[in-house]
């Protein structure tokens, strides 16, 4: 194969796989800067005048900012909730060589995320949690410390046991061990364990639908108002999107080498 | 059954030189070892022979064939690597047929090989199981299985023996040189152990970064080392080396002591150093004079003893006969055998 | 819950209220009141008035709006649930008020309207009586409309006169003006209308009806296999099949009205809610015209007008606070100004009053709108499922199903109307 | 990970760090799955009683046997669309090494998208009078499709939509198994002259199967339980044509307001991905290695 080729067919194909999984996703960014009139526009425009009026509309007239506050206190606060639990929890289960626990989690994945709103809808009422930060954070965290927990195993899997028993003839108990030796040499488990959990706590939208409150809905939840208000505003729905969109994609584009590296959940070997 | 020829090969990444301008000639039935430092290009060397890696400049050619641009499928030759490479998913038996089958030899001979193969090496009764249900040591054998049943040109091991446990590793060491004794077909074996080198091979090549640094029959090598590397590396423990003014035949130590040494022509009076290996030095019978030395360790193995001793500031290694057994912080008077003392240049280069 | 009556409320509303100044709207003052809203036309309005509540009673009002599906999740979720978070919310009575009802989810307003908690000036009896009767289930108020609704006919004048064709005289004439709206102006779509899961009945309704059909047999049982219903159905199906928009089985009346709005659809029967939308668009308010569906070829015309309300949940705590706010919403003053917004009133007080007249007169189609309301709300049902207490949605969703199938060409009208029977028959209790 | 078996007792026990992630489950998944099963055996629903009409009525129901059916489908198309996919582009992605910069960007992003967004853009761009899809149909010459609000093609999109979003994901789960392969296997295949299809077919895929199994319980949990982008989209139309278990059970329950029912509908949905979770551990032991 001589060196025009060998670099010319890789780069079409990948140029081409880029544009496909890229251009709806800049086709929504595209939108968001569409005046309502351009954005319905067909045959649809390539050059047109950029327009902020569906971020002011969004942005304006609505409690938008406040909805995507609620989307970062929950993402977030789930995050570090599920890690909380998922760290001990995985470092224990990969310690003891036990199979059974991860499998039991991937139960919370296995029902349909309908059959758990009005149970918990009940509960959180009767625990006066209804619509609360609270209520929100405990159910993401379902979704969040299953995930963490997969993402971590193989991580603490492939760590020497050696580190873990000096560190017990050098006299420490476990949960120092699991900081003070354990935690530094996974970390890179630790980031990808954060950004995946943050990104689907993120995304996830049913859970809040039951769930939030008055202050506390978030993004996600709030965006469906776009969808149906007397007409589609298909301009301020795509700003609303790109919006919603806009944190996972940042995160991803973060921390994409390690990312990459972390995504294999253990599928490596049997 | 061919010769393999190595002629004026290079090979480099980039500015990084692995292998420069090596050439010598394996014979037919040959069992060559390449033996050296971790880092010498002996494993690339072997690569390189199977097709595995291209190099630069020069040709390697199987028989009369010249293989440069031959894949390494098509140079009829098998490969033992040093984790074995067998085909985690396949069984036994499949692992060793595979390459036949993608020969399409029929069915029939490839029955009769592996049936042979796995009787030559006593495997027969794990045909049917995975690799991983496996010892190291069936694995190894199950590898070169895989070897023979091919009936190759040339069979190349990469450090076929490093993972096994220092029992194993003799036994299939022997089993390896029965191997070759019954077959007769050319091997290239590589090591970086010199007594795996020095119990197996027909001839050895030692490489240091990437050029050769002698070729020649263990004894050769064990005898008539060419350079102060190859007489450090070949022979355990470890030749000594003392530093030394040569002149003539004579050479001069720090302490003042003078000891004959073999020297391979004549040359000027200059310092350098005097070689002499282990079993080499032995002890004057009591009043004698030797060289004095000041015992530091003493390690009986029974047959022989071991003594770490010091001459002036110099570490030195004696093997004893297992009787004599000193003991530490003992003053003793050290003899060189005559005629096995050698002299290095300050370059390393046998004078 | 039909409409008859409603000329004779016309002339009741003629007694003038007396505002009272007693009331002590103040009585509440610091509470807060949550309220879930349905994203309708009448919230949007509402949205922007709500702190005009809030500084005449004090009552702190917390909102929580979404789209209709959204809204029936979260709805159904917090009713189910026996939150007390839930104090007013949004009500379609024709599709729910028996089941609310049976499950308690509706907090019981007879008391309310009788007790001193209602400011003497509210006037109950001021909300038509068909639309005061939708609240009701046996002898209980269970909530209070905030405005009256049904499909029209909007068509697009400039295009049917550049063509020389006037609105069908009847339905049968519908097909032949969309077939010469199609050879006309290839650039429009001649005709538009719902063909989404569920919300096909609405519009579907007058079809039905105009065309001599029903939704139950002369028994009363119901059915949709009646030869007038299936010509509805047909005619309906076949116009969206023939002359509608690609993807009509996705479409609901956002996507109607957006292709309304947009100026490329010639023809639809979609709500009269949607009007106000509509004309913040360029150039509708010149080129749209509106209009009853019309009637059938024997001149039958019967079509569709329901009511949204509101309704305190059986499980709030603060019912009369939530109540503070029922009477604001749904009253006088308030209707008054969302019919300046083309809001169409509940109160016949403010449909009659001058305010209104003088809006509407403003413009042709504003007019146009107007009158077609006052008819439908004279002539109109309420009923467009086949008749079930407590399982309308399902009922709608099975009626919804044939009219796609007819859509889409998968089956002709009469086998899919008539398949259905057993299915409808059960949901009948 | 291939874990030795255990021959003595570990000094330091750390069973107990496991207790808050259990308790979180417990109240979190194990309660609200009872009080499911509750409803779903008629708890709470003086009408039918405790028992299993529920499920009897499930039986009779063409409706539920028409969304098993589009589930199945779905799952089906789905899940060998993105395998196959998926493993092609992992190859490519391995043999030219060029996960990085923009490629890697590319790969990430679908799958990190909210599925609400996901579903947003498919409305916009897949509206068959207005979309960029069939200006782009109509720009090749062909005639516009209907995409979304065809009852045959609806579900067929469906699957291409959360292919387009699940491939990477997929590939990148893929070329991590790549990567691990042994070099040296590869290596023997090659002496032994296993290349180009023969070595994919004879060394790379049986190796990979363990890697694709991982994937396949990843991807069929999620397709089985599929809701998100269908809610947004299509709510299950046209007709039938994308109503599966999970939006069946969704109408049932919020639309229908019939909880009982719903709950039955959703248990046989959990009890259909368990059941798709064992059959996958079951061909695990066959295909690792």
């Amino acid at each position: 194969m001589d060196n025009k080729q060998r670099t010319l067919l890789p780069t079409v194909l990948f140029s081409l796989g880029a544009i496909i999984f890229m251009s709806p996703i800049l086709w929504m960014a595209l939108s968001s800067f569409k005046s309502p009139l351009e954005v319905t526009a067909y045959p649809p425009s390539l050059v047109f005048e950029p327009t902020l009026e569906n971020y002011e509309e969004l942005f304006g007239r609505t409690e938008f900012l406040h909805y995507t506050w609620n989307s970062f206190v929950v993402a977030g606060l789930s995050t570090l909730l599920g890690l909380v639990l998922a760290i001990p929890a995985a470092f224990a289960i990969s310690w003891h060589r036990m199979v059974w626990p991860a499998t039991v989690s991937l139960f919370a994945r296995m029902a349909p995320g309908t059959l758990f709103l009005l149970p918990w809808f009940i509960m959180f009422s009767n625990l006066g949690l209804s619509g609360s930060y609270t209520a929100l954070v405990l159910a993401h965290a379902v979704v969040t410390m299953p995930l963490a927990l997969w993402i971590l195993l193989p991580y603490f899997d492939g760590m020497p046991r050696e580190v873990v028993e000096s560190g017990q003839i050098d006299g420490c108990r476990g949960p120092t061990i699991l900081v003070r030796l354990v935690l530094p040499m996974i970390y890179p488990g630790v980031v990808v364990a954060t950004i995946m959990s943050f990104v689907f706590s993120w995304n996830y939208f049913l859970f809040a639908l039951a769930l939030s409150g008055f202050d506390t809905k978030t993004a996600i939840v709030a965006s469906f108002n776009f969808i149906g208000e007397g007409t589609t505003n298909w301009g301020a729905l795509m700003a609303a999107a790109t919006v919603i969109a806009l944190p996972p994609l940042v995160l991803t584009f973060m921390v994409q080498r390690w990312l990459v590296a972390g995504l294999s959940f253990g599928a490596v070997k049997g | 059954m061919s010769s393999v020829a190595v002629r004026n090969v290079v090979k480099s990444y980039g500015e990084h030189t692995i292998i420069e301008d090596l050439s010598f000639d394996i014979q037919d039935g040959e069992f060559m070892v390449f033996v050296g430092p971790s880092g010498c290009g002996k494993s690339t060397l072997l690569r390189m022979i199977a097709g595995l890696e291209s190099f630069q400049r020069g040709e390697i050619a199987i028989g009369s064939r010249v293989v440069n641009f031959v894949p390494a499928r098509d140079r009829n030759i098998a490969m033992v690597f040093q984790d074995y490479a067998l085909y985690p998913h396949m069984t036994i038996r499949n692992n060793m047929s595979f390459g036949l089958k993608m020969r399409g030899t029929d069915k029939a001979e490839i029955e009769r090989r592996v049936a042979q193969a796995s009787e030559i090496l006593q495997i027969g009764h794990l045909l049917d199981r995975k690799p991983r249900a496996l010892s190291g040591g069936q694995r190894q054998r199950v590898a070169m299985g895989r070897a023979i049943v091919r009936e190759p040109d040339v069979f190349l091991f990469d450090e076929p023996l490093s993972n096994l446990d220092a029992k194993l590793r003799v036994e299939v060491r022997t089993e390896i040189k029965r191997l070759h004794a019954r077959l007769k077909t050319t091997m290239i074996y590589v090591t970086h152990d010199q007594v795996e080198a020095m119990t197996m091979a027909d001839r050895i090549v030692v490489l240091r970064g990437g050029a050769v640094e002698q070729i020649g029959t263990p004894a050769d090598l064990y005898h008539e080392p060419r350079t102060r590397f190859v007489a450090g590396f070949i022979g355990s423990p470890a030749m000594n080396f003392l530093p030394v003014h040569i002149n003539g035949e004579t050479a001069t130590l720090a302490t003042g002591d003078q000891v004959q040494v073999r020297r391979l022509g004549s040359s000027a009076a200059a310092p350098g150093e005097l070689g002499i290996r282990p079993e080499h030095i032995g002890i004057t019978a009591p009043g004698g004079h030797g060289v004095e030395c000041v015992v530091d360790v003493v390690e009986p193995l029974g047959s022989d003893t071991l003594l770490s001793v010091t001459v002036g500031d110099t570490p030195v290694m004696v093997r004893l006969p297992g009787d004599v057994v000193p003991k530490a912080g003992d003053r003793l008077q050290l003899a060189f055998v005559p005629g096995k003392a050698l002299a290095f240049d300050a370059n390393g280069a046998r004078i | 819950m039909r409409f008859f009556a409603m000329s004779a409320v016309l002339a009741l509303a003629m007694v003038p209220a007396h505002a009272q100044d007693g009331f002590d709207w103040r009585k509440h003052d610091g509470e807060t009141v949550n309220l879930m809203l349905n994203n309708l036309a009448w919230t949007q309005q509402m949205r922007d008035r709500l702190d005009e509540f809030t500084t005449k009673t004090g009552i702190k009002l917390r909102v929580e709006t979404y789209s209709e599906e959204q809204y029936r999740a979260r709805l159904t979720t917090l009713l189910q649930g026996g939150s007390s978070d839930l104090d007013v919310f949004m009500t379609l009575p024709s599709r729910e008020a028996p089941l609310f009802q049976a499950n308690g989810w509706y907090a019981d307003l007879t008391s309310l309207l009788k007790g001193d908690a209602t400011d003497p000036a509210f006037e109950y009896e001021d909300f038509s009586q068909a639309l005061r009767d939708s609240g009701v289930v046996g002898e209980t108020v269970t909530s209070l409309p905030i405005n009256v609704e049904g499909p029209l006919f909007y068509w697009r004048k400039d295009v049917f006169e550049k063509c020389g064709l006037e609105k069908p005289a009847n339905l049968e004439e519908l097909s032949a003006t969309a077939a010469k709206l199609k050879e006309c102006d290839s650039a429009i779509t001649p005709w538009a209308a719902r063909g989404l899961r569920g919300t096909v009945g609405y519009p579907l309704g007058g079809f039905v009806y105009n065309s001599g059909g029903d939704f139950k047999d002369a028994d009363g049982k119901a059915t949709l296999c009646l030869p007038g219903t299936i010509k509805g159905i047909d005619l309906y199906g076949s116009l969206l099949r023939e002359y509608g928009p690609p993807g009509a089985t996705n479409h609901t009346f956002t996507q109607v009205i957006d292709l309304l709005a947009q100026g490329r659809v010639a023809m639809s029967n979609e709500s009269s809610n949607e009007f106000s939308t509509l004309m913040r668009y360029p150039g509708r308010s010149e080129d749209i015209a509106v209009g009853v569906l019309p009637p059938g070829a024997d001149g039958t015309s019967k079509p569709i007008v329901i009511n949204w309300s509101l309704a305190i949940s059986g499980k709030s705590q603060k019912q009369e606070a939530a109540w503070y706010f029922l009477q604001w919403a749904t009253g006088k003053e308030v209707q008054n100004t969302l019919a300046q917004n083309g809001i169409a009133p509940s109160r016949v007080s403010v449909f009659n009053g001058d305010d209104f007249k003088a809006w509407a007169s403003e413009s042709r189609p504003r007019g146009e709108w107007l009158e077609a309301l006052l008819e439908i709300s004279q002539t109109g049902t309420s009923l467009y499922q086949t008749p079930t207490l407590t399982r309308t949605p399902e009922a709608r969703e099975i009626l919804s199903s044939v009219v796609q199938q007819v859509i889409l060409g998968q089956n002709d009208a009469e086998a899919a109307a008539c398949a259905v029977t057993e299915q409808v028959q059960a949901l009948q209790d | 990970m291939p874990h030795q078996p255990q021959t003595g007792q570990t000094a330091m026990s750390v069973r107990w760090m496991m207790i808050p992630a259990v308790i979180l489950t417990l109240a979190m998944v194990v309660f609200p799955l009872g009080y499911a099963v509750y409803l779903g055996f008629g708890g709470g629903s003086p009408a039918t009683g405790f028992g299993v009409a529920n499920f009897q009525r499930l039986a009779a129901d063409p409706s539920f046997w028409s969304a098993l059916r589009i589930t199945f489908g779905l799952f089906l198309s789905a899940l060998v669309l993105q395998l196959v996919l998926g493993t092609a582009l992992a190859l490519l992605l391995n043999r030219y090494d060029v996960v990085r910069g923009l490629v890697r960007t590319a790969i990430l992003s679908p799958f990190m998208l909210p599925p609400v967004v996901v579903g947003m853009i498919a409305i916009v761009v897949l509206d068959p009078g207005l979309g960029a899809a069939n200006w782009i149909v109509q720009s090749l010459g062909f005639a516009p499709l209907l995409w979304l609000a065809s009852p045959n093609w609806s579900l067929l999109v469906i699957a291409l939509i959360d292919t387009w979003q699940w491939t990477p994901f997929v590939a990148l789960i893929v070329l991590g198994g790549l990567q691990s392969l042994p070099a040296r296997v590869y290596e023997a295949a090659e002496i032994d002259g296993a290349v180009g299809f023969r070595r994919f077919w004879h060394i790379t895929l049986p190796l990979l199967g363990p890697t694709l199994l991982t994937a396949a319980v990843l991807r069929s949990v999620d397709l089985l339980r599929f809701f998100d982008i269908i809610y947004i989209t299509t709510q299950g139309g046209p007709g039938n044509s994308t109503t599966t278990l999970n939006i069946y059970a969704y109408k049932l329950g919020f639309d229908f307001m019939d909880v009982g029912y719903a709950a039955a509908v959703m248990i046989v949905l959990a009890l259909l991905v368990l059941g798709s979770v064992l059959f996958f551990a079951g061909l695990r032991k066959r295909v690792s290695w």
